[in-house]
Parts: structure tokens; C-alpha cells; sequence
């Protein structure tokens, strides 16, 4: 039990201690484990680790090979791809010029070739499908249900014209009509009157229009309807107000938490 | 008016591989057929572009690759923009990657900016130095000596033998830093341990989601400007008079996003006939 | 844990010891750093106050959160259908203290599969964590007393690749088809993939992150999301035990110490602005 | 001229997904999922263990062929690509406090047998404790005394206009303490958000659902961008001097996958009986 439950616990607190209280000791040795040695062990750890995963996964994919479950003709690709990716990297080169070690960064090798060919395909347009998937979660998602769903529905269409080329061509006066239609649509709601409701338009088409015809309809004023001013500070102001307190509060969760993995408060992560 | 009710909804309650199919082609179809938008550059943009010009002239520039091939589209631009317009202005210009894929992206941006259509010379006008493991340790070797850790560059020369590195010996002895980065390590690390405590001016291209992690820092002057996203970029090459991907990208990009609108505005439609229905019975 | 006695015994010796070593003129102390030592140890202290004040049986009232009460249902829901659960715990290694709490609330949620015998599939993206999670899963069957029911395969290693791990996941979503999927750890960019194949087979979805980017996606397309602070109290709230729910209170009186000094450190700046007061209170909270 | 060929077909396998799960789309999963952990673990071993770790215990520097220690390094030398002669040179010094990481490591390799299953216990629990020490400290500092000192800011300052949509006014500084203060209150477990409380508490949430919207709108915009970057790749393949790799790939996808859809139809159409509604 010494070996399987103390001694980690006192791995966990000891490490823990010398890494928080030695950012405020004034000492060359400590210093160096702090900022550089302390996350290169772990580093060369996960390194270490990697091999059983790999070993993982290989055991999964053959047993489904041997047992032939369903779909085991896949994984003859995965472990197929493995053995490519393993045999470029430790056993044939491709590119004598290149010594081992930098060949897995040079141009002209196998790795590099494996890289650009097959890695790079795969994870940027496994990247790409985000864009749709994105697409159809602000079609889904993105209703008036409540004031919430609202506010991030605006502040995220405002910032998705208004970053784009195709904001700065939208003038403001066009926002103000659309502004206006949509009070009414809001007016006609609430009132149910179609005389209240054809008076608001009327009114506001008509104060947007001798307001603009004043000021000569400039594309960008007032600029509180110019989306690309408008995403600027909605940015730089509301989204900033609510990222801080998001990020105070993540701060204080990581402080907590990692107090009470130093203190041995929580030690479930070993299998306590 | 029901019957058109029905049919909204109808069309409300569609297959999601529809709305794949429609955003395929609103991004596919400005690549064959451009529209030209006008692009006006933001106050950020604007700032990296006065920082660059600001430089005086055969200024040392140091520029950091941080990404790698799935975020290329965002960045790729970004670099090759930023280089003619340093090449333009004669500076030097010296390139290290914290990331490994990095080094590919520099050398492929090298190649089209550098090599051909600037015709210049490697080690007197830029020099590669390449990649370095160590993510932040390495940004922190560069603030106290490059020779220890780049002893030879990315091509295997040895650092002595490169004429424009004479006279480097630390970050501190570059005029200018610009971080090219889609996320760790990257501009952070970069303003954290190198220009923070150096001095030296830096600014920054990064990926679109970074924007948020980045923008404090460049409202409190710590960094000049950002080139956001690819947008960001077609900006920058507004400004430099030199349309690129990054411009060409810009008409898919801003359809897309009309689309994407679109499409939020027509789902709130069904939502709202919905409710009303729902209330009426 | 310590007795009354004990405990103000080491505490005071070690503020005794500290009182001694400042009076040694603090060598090998960094003096900027004094700032951060006194905000750490007080709010440790404060910590470790509410934590022996609920072992000794102290009432904590916590708010309700929705999304943890939806966990027992997701489970219960997949045990309805003959379903499974898949749980993924972010695609970062134990370095991060999100995968950390992942794996802690993965502990709770087994101990729900284990007892409504509902089968759980746990991919994993990092070797340390497969470990972690094993242990934990293993331990958490085998204190409900269902050790049988466990196999190290519930916690399976996919590829350290991020998109690569992303696509594997897809493919057991689509293919397995759980009734409810829990993602708890840190997401990058793959969350809005995972969470929109989840979506589309139709699973209830909890996640639970501190990675500020990835947040508005788990909001738009998930049924409950942890947001931010929320998601690190889950293991206190799950786990009932009075010590961790004693911890959130001091987290509560750390936030209203944080919204205390920035409140003051504004009235301070007005002051020093109008030069009623010499010192700028922005000298102290610069820390390098 | 293979590559662009597969580099084509990944893609293409890929984004088939969007139509529905298939073939196609499982064989590069696969193939993924097989070629990311290769690609690795070759990456792993080759930046970090050979060079930081067998770099800094047997560096090129102090290398003497009559130490033992350097004798058994020799031995290893079969390997001559990991262990070159005359030592590793990768700008280290011999630092034998890392046979700790070692010794870890080598204890996390052989938690493989389940018997000594808990050996992998010692190199978590390094790796939380030095995560929690770490973390501790930085997110403290920058995430909660930084932010603190963010919103500290100056109430009367003469150079500031009161209100200004572009750059820094006092108005926009008061909404952002506002926002900070009442989100942090969203964050409160042990309180019930009722009365004045909780419509502060709501105010905040308000304020983090801006935040979203315009963190989603931002990401929109990075993903749209990554498409357009895989469609010129695509525009690219698709040229004669690749001899239309693009073009004829998606016809044999869109031709297999359809031959796949009818079949299922009519399998479909054999094996269930009929419901009517």
C-alpha cells in the first residue's frame, strides 16, 4: 500500500509545493526546475507514455481483426497506418542528405512526404468541416427564445458582417431601416393595433429620412450604426466585461482546485 | 398566408446536409467568380501597418512562424504580405519557428516572396534559422543569447559564417518582432518573455479565435496591432497595394457569412411562427 | 486531517518560522514577488478555514446547478434506451488542471454507470490520462461493488492528434450511437465537432470546460454547459463530501475578496489621481 | 506525383462525411487515427526524449569513451541512429538528475502489465503536482490579479472623452466594470440568485452571453476561411498538372456513393415490412 498510495500522494504534494513556492525563491537551481526542467520531465513523461497508448490502440484494432467484429477491415488501415508512420520514422529515412533526428523536420523525407500528403489533408480538412458544422449550429441554435439567446445572437451576427468587407459596405442608414421594420414587427406584438403599427413605421421611416437626407447619407455616421464601428466596440467593451469575469472566475476554479490536489484534499485522479 | 407558413416550416425543419451543401457553395462559388468587395482596413490592421512603416530604413526584423498547415489559410497570407512589404522597405529579415510544421510554412513563404519575386540573397537580406524545441525556453534563450542556441541555421550553416547575423547576439538587438501564430506557443509567450522585458516592439497575425486572448494586450499598447484572421490579412494587403489569397478569399468569405446570416434569420422566421401557432391553440 | 490542537500548533510554527525568516532579512526571497506569496497564503488559509469549518459539520447552503442534475438523468436516459455513455475528457494531458478535474468528475459518473449497469466508453486522447481514467473507473466500480462489471477497454487510447481524435470519436458516435455523451475537460477547436455529431445521433449532451474560446459552442450546441468556475465546483457538488463543498464557500469569499479589491483599488486610484494619497495601488498589483 | 492523388482522395474521403458515415469516410478515419499516433510517437521521441533527455545524459561535450558511463553509452551504440558515437550533440549539458524523468518513464512503460499497474501512480501524480503548482501560480497572477489591475482604471482622467464608440472613454470603462463585477457574481454557489442578487447575477449573465456571441462570431469567421484554404488546395489538385486528380476522384465518390444509396434503398425496401400510418 506504501508503494501504491503514499508515495504518490507525497509525489503529488512535494512537486506541487516546490513548484508554487518556487517561483519565490531567489536560487539558479530552483529557478531552472521551475521554469524549464519541472515541464521538460514531464515532457520527456508523456513521450515515455505515448508508447503505451499506441500499444492500446494496436491491441483494440487487432482484436477486432482477429475476433473480425463489424467493420475490422477499417482497422487494418489504422494499424497499416501506424506501421507507415512508425517505419518513416525510425527505420527508413528517405533522405541520406538529412541526419536522424531533424529528418522527422527536414524537406525531402519520407516523414516529410508522409506529412504533406497524408497528415496535412487530413487534419486541415478535418479542421474545414468546422465551418459547416458551424453553419448548422447557429442555424439550429441561434433563436430569440429569451433576452440570453438574443444578446448572443446579435452580438454574433453584428460580429460576423461586421468583421467582413461586406460590413463596411453596408451603411448605417440601411441598418436604421432595418431597425425600424423591426420595431414594428416588436410594436405590432405588442399592441396588436395595425393603426399603432402603421404609425411607428411611418414615423420612424420618415425621422430616418429627413435625417438622412440632412446629413447627405454618409456611408459611416452616425457611426453607432456602422457595423464595423459598431463589432469594434462591442468587442473592445461588453465582450471584454464579460471574458474578464469568465476568466477571474477560471482563475480562481484553477487556484482552488490545484490547492486542494497539493494539499491531498482530492486524490481521485491515482484511484482513491 | 398559412399555406406559406406551412412551407417555411416545412423548409424550417430541413435535412442539415442542405445547409452543408448551400455554405459548400457559397464559399466555392466567389473562388471562380469574384465580386470585388471594396476592403476597408480596421484600426487595428491599420496600427501593425504604421508600426512596419514606422521602422527606419535596413531595420533588423525578427519574425516568428507559430502554425502549421491546418491553420495556413489564416495565416499563410498574413506572412507573405508582411514580408514583401518588409522586402519593399529593405529591411532584414531573420525567421525562426517555434512550431515544426513551422519551418515549412517559412520556407514555402521564403521561396515565393524572397527567392522569386524579389530575387534576393539568403544571408545577407534573410536568413532561416529555423526550428528550435522548447516552446517558451526557447523564446527565453533567444532574450539571453541566439548563438547558444542556433548555432547553425535551418540550411546547415553555421551562424558565424551568415553576414547579416553579425552584431545579433540577442532579441534585444532586433528593431522589430512579429509573431505569425495560431496558438501555443505564440504571441503570448513572444510578448511575455520577449518584448515585454526587452523593449522591443511587436506585432502580431493570428488566427481569428486567438483574437480574444490577444486584444487586451493590444489595447494596452503591449502589442502594435493585430491582423485578425484571414480578413486581417486581406487588409494588410489592401494596405500594401499587393492583393493576395487573402483578398481573393475575401468575397467567399464575406458570402458566407451573408449565408450563414441568412440562415440564422430564416431559422428565427420558423421559430417565430412556431410560437405563434403554438400559442393559438 | 489535523485536530483543533494539531492544526493551530503547525499553523502557528510555520508563521513563526516565516516571522523568523523575514526577520533574517529574507534571503533568497524575491521581495517583487511579496505580493503574490501574501495573496496565495491568504487565500490557501481561507480555503483550508471553510474546509474544516464543514468537516466539523458547518451548514453550506450551494445553489442548484442544472447542468450537474442533468448527468444522473443522462445516465439514467441511456440506461432506459440500452444505450451507452461516452465520456471524453478533453483532448489535453494530466498537466492541465481541467483534465484533471475531467477524470475526478469521470470517477462520479462511473460510479453512476456502474450502479444502473449501463456501459461506458471512455476514449481518451493523452497515454497519462488513459491511465488516470482507468484507475479511477476501476476504483469507482469496485467501491460500488460491481468490480465485475469493469474492463480496462471502457478506457480506450485513440491517437494523441487533435483532429485525429476528433475524427475517431465521430466515427464511435455515429456508429455506437450513445444516448447521452459528457465532454469535461479542456476542447480546442474539436469541440463544436464533437458536440454537433453529438447532436445529430440525437444524445443529450453535458459539457463542462474552462477553455474560454470553446465555451459559446458548447452553449449553442450542447443541452448543459459548465461554464467556466462552474465546471471546477462539479467535482465538490457531485462528490456531496462536506470538505470539497466547504471549499467552494471559501471560492465564493475569494470572488467576493476579488470583487472587493477591485472595487477598492478603483476608490484608491481616484484618490491617488486627485493626489489625496501618495501611493498608486497599481504598483502593487503589477506582478512580474 | 502519387501525393496529391491521396492527398485528393483524403480530402475528399473526409468531407464525404458531411453527406453521411461511409466507406470512404471510415478508411481515412482509420487511417488516421493510425497515421496521427505514428507520426507521434516518432515526433515525441525525436524532439524530446532522444535529445532532451539521452542528449543531456550522455552529451557530446563531455563525452570520454573511458568512463563506464560512456562504456555501457557504446553498448547502446547499436543503435546508431538514436546513439551516435562520441555522444549526443544537442547543446546540453550532462545533467543526471534527469534519470528521474527516466526512471518515470520507464516505470510508466512498465505499468503495462497489470500486475504493476500502479507504477503508472507515481508519474500521474508527478505530473498533476507539477501542473498544480504551476497553474496555481500563473493563473492567479495573470488571470485574477492581472484582470484586477485591468479594470482598475482611471475614474478621472482629463484625457478621456466621456463617451466614444471607437478607443477608451470613462462610459466604456464603467461597462466593463459593470460587466466584470456582475458576471462574478453569476459565478456565486453559495447563494441563492434570488432578489436584487440575482437580477445582478442575471445582468451577468448577459454580459457572458455578449461575450459568446462574439467569441462564435469570430470563430465563424476563422472556420469559413479554413474552407476556403481546403478548396484551393482542391482548385489546385483539380489542374492539369495534376492531371485532374480532383475531378476524377469526387466522380468515382459520387458515383460509388450513390451505387451505395440506391443499394441501400432497395435492401431497404426488401428486408422491412411496410408500416402505414
Amino acid at each position: 500500500m506504501l508503494w501504491k498510495r503514499q508515495i504518490p500522494i507525497l509525489i503529488a504534494t512535494v512537486v506541487g509545493l516546490s513548484t508554487l513556492f518556487g517561483w519565490f525563491i531567489d536560487h539558479p537551481t530552483i529557478e531552472s526546475f521551475v521554469n524549464d526542467d519541472a515541464t521538460q520531465w514531464y515532457d520527456i513523461l508523456a513521450s515515455f507514455a505515448i508508447f503505451l497508448g499506441a500499444l492500446n490502440l494496436m491491441k483494440l484494432q487487432g482484436k477486432k481483426i482477429i475476433k473480425q467484429q463489424s467493420g475490422w477491415q477499417y482497422s487494418i488501415f489504422a494499424i497499416g497506418g501506424f506501421f507507415f508512420a512508425i517505419i518513416a520514422g525510425f527505420i527508413y529515412k528517405g533522405n541520406d542528405a538529412v541526419e536522424w533526428g531533424i529528418h522527422v523536420t527536414s524537406k525531402g523525407t519520407l516523414f516529410k512526404w508522409m506529412f504533406e500528403y497524408m497528415f496535412t489533408p487530413l487534419s486541415a480538412t478535418m479542421f474545414a468541416l468546422l465551418a459547416f458544422f458551424v453553419a448548422s449550429a447557429s442555424y439550429r441554435a441561434f433563436r430569440v427564445r429569451n433576452l440570453e439567446a438574443t444578446l448572443l445572437l446579435v452580438s454574433g451576427i453584428i460580429i460576423m458582417v461586421g468583421r467582413v468587407p461586406l460590413g463596411s459596405s453596408i451603411s448605417s442608414w440601411f441598418i436604421m431601416y432595418l431597425l425600424v421594420l423591426i420595431a414594428t414587427l416588436v410594436v405590432n406584438v405588442k399592441f396588436k393595433d395595425k393603426k399603432i403599427t402603421f404609425g411607428a413605421l411611418l414615423g420612424g421611416l420618415l425621422i430616418v429620412t429627413i435625417w438622412g437626407s440632412l446629413l447627405g447619407w454618409p456611408i459611416d455616421q452616425p457611426n453607432l450604426f456602422y457595423l464595423p464601428i459598431l463589432q469594434d466596440w462591442i468587442y473592445n467593451n461588453p465582450n471584454v466585461a464579460g471574458a474578464r469575469a469568465i476568466m477571474i472566475g477560471i482563475g480562481l476554479g484553477i487556484f482552488a482546485t490545484s490547492i486542494r490536489y497539493i494539499l491531498g484534499l482530492e486524490k481521485s485522479y491515482i484511484g482513491e | 398566408m398559412d399555406k406559406l407558413f406551412d412551407l417555411i416550416l416545412r423548409a424550417g425543419t430541413v435535412d442539415r446536409r442542405w445547409i452543408f451543401l448551400v455554405i459548400g457553395l457559397a464559399v466555392l462559388l466567389p473562388l471562380f467568380f469574384p465580386l470585388g468587395l471594396p476592403i476597408r482596413a480596421t484600426i487595428a490592421t491599420q496600427k501593425v501597418y504604421d508600426a512596419v512603416e514606422a521602422l527606419e530604413g535596413n531595420s533588423k526584423v525578427l519574425v516568428s512562424f507559430e502554425y502549421g498547415p491546418s491553420t495556413k489559410p489564416e495565416i499563410h497570407p498574413m506572412t507573405v504580405g508582411l514580408l514583401k512589404h518588409l522586402f519593399t522597405n529593405g529591411h532584414q529579415v531573420y525567421v525562426t519557428c517555434l512550431w515544426p510544421d513551422g519551418q515549412f510554412m517559412a520556407e514555402e513563404a521564403l521561396t515565393e516572396v524572397a527567392e522569386e519575386e524579389f530575387n534576393l540573397s539568403y544571408g545577407e537580406d534573410y536568413v532561416l534559422l529555423g526550428f528550435r524545441p522548447g516552446n517558451e525556453a526557447v523564446v527565453k534563450g533567444m532574450v539571453s543569447n541566439i548563438r547558444k542556441l542556433y548555432t547553425t541555421d535551418a540550411r546547415g550553416t553555421l551562424v558565424d559564417d551568415i553576414p547579416m547575423m553579425k552584431n545579433i547576439n540577442k532579441v534585444a538587438d532586433f528593431d522589430f518582432i512579429f509573431s505569425a501564430s495560431a496558438g501555443y506557443p505564440g504571441t503570448v509567450e513572444w510578448v511575455q518573455y520577449a518584448s515585454d522585458p526587452t523593449g522591443v516592439p511587436i506585432s502580431t497575425g493570428t488566427t481569428s479565435i486567438q483574437v480574444n486572448d490577444i486584444m487586451p494586450m493590444v489595447n494596452s499598447g503591449q502589442v502594435q496591432g493585430i491582423l485578425a484572421g484571414m480578413p486581417g490579412a486581406a487588409e494588410y494587403e489592401a494596405l500594401i497595394g499587393s492583393p493576395g489569397i487573402g483578398t481573393s478569399g475575401m468575397d467567399a468569405q464575406s458570402i458566407a457569412h451573408l449565408v450563414i446570416v441568412l440562415f440564422i434569420v430564416f431559422g428565427n422566421i420558423t421559430y417565430f411562427i412556431e410560437v405563434q401557432r403554438s400559442k393559438k391553440y | 486531517m489535523l485536530k483543533d490542537k494539531e492544526f493551530w500548533l503547525v499553523a502557528g510554527g510555520m508563521s513563526l518560522a516565516f516571522i523568523i525568516y523575514w526577520l533574517a532579512g529574507t534571503p533568497l526571497f524575491k521581495e517583487e514577488r511579496i505580493v503574490m506569496f501574501l495573496v496565495i497564503v491568504i487565500m490557501s488559509a481561507n480555503l483550508i478555514y471553510y474546509t474544516r469549518f464543514a468537516r466539523k459539520g458547518g451548514e453550506i447552503f450551494l445553489r442548484a446547478i442544472p447542468g450537474l442534475k442533468a448527468v444522473e438523468e443522462a445516465v439514467g436516459r441511456s440506461t432506459e434506451m440500452g444505450k451507452s455513455v461516452l465520456y471524453v475528457p478533453g483532448i489535453m494531458d494530466m498537466d492541465q488542471v481541467e483534465t484533471v478535474a475531467g477524470v475526478i468528475i469521470l470517477g462520479h459518473v462511473s460510479k453512476m454507470t456502474s450502479r444502473y449497469e449501463t456501459s461506458l466508453n471512455v476514449p481518451v486522447s493523452r497515454s497519462i490520462v488513459m491511465k488516470a481514467a482507468r484507475e479511477t473507473v476501476r476504483e469507482a466500480y469496485t467501491m460500488e461493488g460491481r468490480p465485475d462489471l469493469f474492463q480496462d477497454d471502457m478506457v480506450h487510447y485513440l491517437t494523441d492528434d487533435q483532429f485525429a481524435y476528433a475524427a475517431g470519436v465521430n466515427g464511435i458516435m455515429v456508429r455506437e450511437k450513445p444516448a447521452a455523451c459528457l465532454y469535461m475537460g479542456k476542447f480546442y477547436a474539436e469541440s463544436l465537432i464533437l458536440a454537433e455529431t453529438g447532436n445529430s445521433i440525437g444524445a443529450i449532451q453535458i459539457a463542462g470546460t474552462a477553455s474560454q474560446s470553446q465555451i459559446p459552442f458548447f452553449v449553442t450546441a450542447c443541452d448543459y454547459t459548465l461554464i467556466g468556475e462552474e465546471f471546477f465546483a462539479a467535482s465538490a457538488y457531485l462528490s456531496q463530501s462536506p470538505e470539497l463543498m466547504g471549499g467552494l464557500k471559501g471560492q465564493d469569499m475569494m470572488k467576493a475578496g476579488v470583487t472587493a479589491t477591485i472595487l477598492l483599488s478603483l476608490l484608491m486610484r481616484i484618490l491617488f489621481d486627485l493626489g489625496l494619497i501618495k501611493w498608486n495601488i497599481i504598483s502593487i498589483l503589477t506582478v512580474q | 506525383m502519387i501525393g496529391p492523388w491521396i492527398a485528393a482522395f483524403l480530402t475528399l474521403a473526409i468531407l464525404s462525411y458531411l453527406y453521411k458515415d461511409n466507406p470512404f469516410y471510415k478508411v481515412a478515419e482509420h487511417l488516421f487515427v493510425g497515421i496521427s499516433t505514428g507520426y507521434w510517437t516518432s515526433m515525441f521521441f525525436w524532439t524530446q526524449i532522444q535529445p532532451n533527455l539521452f542528449g543531456r545524459l550522455w552529451p557530446a561535450t563531455e563525452y570520454n569513451s573511458d568512463l563506464l558511463w560512456y562504456k555501457f553509452y557504446n553498448l547502446l551504440g547499436i543503435f546508431s541512429s538514436v546513439f551516435p558515437d562520441g555522444g549526443i550533440n544537442k547543446g546540453h549539458h550532462m545533467e543526471l538528475l534527469y534519470l528521474l524523468p527516466f526512471a518515470l518513464g520507464i516505470m510508466m512503460l512498465l505499468s503495462v502489465s497489470s500486475k504493476l499497474s500502479w507504477m503508472a501512480r507515481w508519474g500521474i501524480a508527478y505530473t498533476v503536482g507539477m501542473a498544480a503548482g504551476l497553474r496555481a501560480y500563473g493563473f492567479l497572477n495573470s488571470n485574477v490579479l492581472g484582470q484586477i489591475r485591468g479594470s482598475a482604471f482611471q475614474i478621472f482622467n482629463s484625457d478621456l472623452p466621456f463617451f466614444a464608440l471607437v478607443g477608451e472613454s470613462t462610459f466604456n470603462n464603467f461597462i466593463i466594470l459593470i460587466g466584470t463585477i456582475t458576471g462574478l457574481m453569476y459565478f456565486y454557489f453559495s447563494r441563492e440568485h434570488t432578489g436584487t442578487f440575482g437580477r445582478l447575477s442575471k445582468l451577468g449573465i448577459y454580459f457572458l452571453m455578449i461575450s459568446f456571441g462574439a467569441s462564435f462570431g469570430f470563430a465563424v469567421m476563422g472556420r469559413i476561411s479554413l474552407l476556403i484554404g481546403r478548396f484551393v488546395d482542391l482548385i489546385t489538385y483539380s489542374g492539369s498538372a495534376y492531371n485532374h486528380a480532383t475531378l476524377w476522384l469526387l466522380l468515382a465518390m459520387i458515383l460509388l456513393l450513390g451505387y451505395s444509396a440506391f443499394a441501400d434503398k432497395n435492401n431497404a425496401s426488401k428486408d422491412e415490412p411496410t408500416i402505414e400510418k
